[in-house]
């Protein structure tokens, strides 16, 4: 089973004690899937019900399927302006 | 024309009105954000904004493209600002230009909206008591007092 | 604070930016109108901009008061020049701050529609063809081609 | 009878082929009046359906009352900004 690298940023890099996870990954393993793998971890209790991943830079859906070399991120809720 | 930049630098709106100004143009609209002393009742010192810089570069890129395609060809430049500011520093400046003033006010609007809305850009208040914490629009706020 | 004025000089938005500016305020909107270059097809070379101006000036500052009622208390500050403006030159500005952006933006586009419906200036358009003619917003505009 | 002087500007400073009108003024006559004894001009062609005249230095409604020495003005469709 091969893993996907999953960036960390702002309070979750504190939530999850680091700037990035790895995550084991299925072959056609979804955006949901890995977002239901990182929901086991300790820290997770700061996710929402729905939390946004971004996918190679752009947001993606639940149904997307992941590629252990995408450049994956979990976005925590911006507060940008 | 159209531009935008994740910067580590002071932002100068006047500068980026001077960028968009042209001849065809009869209105501008300028928006700008700043800190502030206070937020939520709790006096601030500062703020750091952190991003994830490479994919707020695009998202910024695609919300301007959105915004010219919605209000038709104009002048657009955006720059929001990273790192430790302080109060008063302008955090993010948009501005729009175009021949009518509907436009230009409509996609400054839009595009500040947007930012708030998927531009990957988080921040931490260092408040007066020594405390620091990262900003949660979407969290419920609890009364302090 | 507030403060509004018909000028016969130039005008400087980021003057009036830092007028307005102040740690309480995290948003600052600015509107710019400035002297195109074409107007309904017809090339533009200069416009005189005249007013009524005891009348202008009160008007305006009416304007402003409503707009701080409206919109909570804020720092707002317009100017409108007259005289002969050349292309690109700036007629009017207005810049509005609040802590939140929602009544900035709002302020300034309250503001600009305000002026044009009531403040008592007029403007006469220098055309390429040597032509001069007084503008009327309310008149059906006739095809020239 | 008195007269009232009524201010012109822009266009209507050429229509009507100077900077100000004196408009004969009965007592208790209404800005209503004032506009129909401006309609008998020459350069009145100009006028909107309803054209806005100000007294000192506010616009007034057609009922309002016009003294002499009142500061009145006739105003162009405006076209500042």
């Amino acid at each position: 089973m091969s893993t996907v690298t999953v960036q960390l940023f702002a309070s979750y890099v504190e939530s999850f004690g680091g700037p990035t996870l790895e995550i084991p990954l299925d072959p056609g393993s979804t955006v949901g899937d890995l977002v239901h793998s990182i929901r086991s971890l300790p820290g997770a209790y700061v996710l929402p019900e729905s939390p946004r991943v971004a996918v190679n830079r752009r947001f993606a859906s639940f149904d997307q399927v992941v590629d252990p070399r995408d450049e994956v991120a979990l976005i925590p809720p911006v507060a940008g302006g | 024309m159209r531009r935008s930049a994740i910067v580590t630098r002071a932002i100068d709106p006047a500068t980026l009105m001077a960028e968009v100004q042209s001849t065809e143009f009869g209105a501008i609209s300028v928006f700008a954000g700043t800190v502030r002393d206070t937020n939520d009742g709790r006096s601030v010192t500062a703020i750091d904004y952190s991003a994830y810089t490479s994919m707020a570069e695009s998202e910024l890129e695609s919300i301007l493209a959105e915004a010219q395609d919605r209000f038709g060809v104009m002048g657009i430049v955006a720059e929001h600002r990273v790192g430790t500011l302080a109060i008063g520093d302008v955090s993010v400046a948009i501005v729009a230009a175009h021949a009518h003033r509907g436009p230009a006010l409509d996609c400054t609007r839009f595009v500040i909206e947007e930012i708030k809305k998927r531009v990957p850009i988080w921040k931490r208040e260092h408040y007066a008591d020594g405390a620091r914490e990262w900003v949660d629009p979407t969290a419920r706020r609890v009364a302090t007092t």
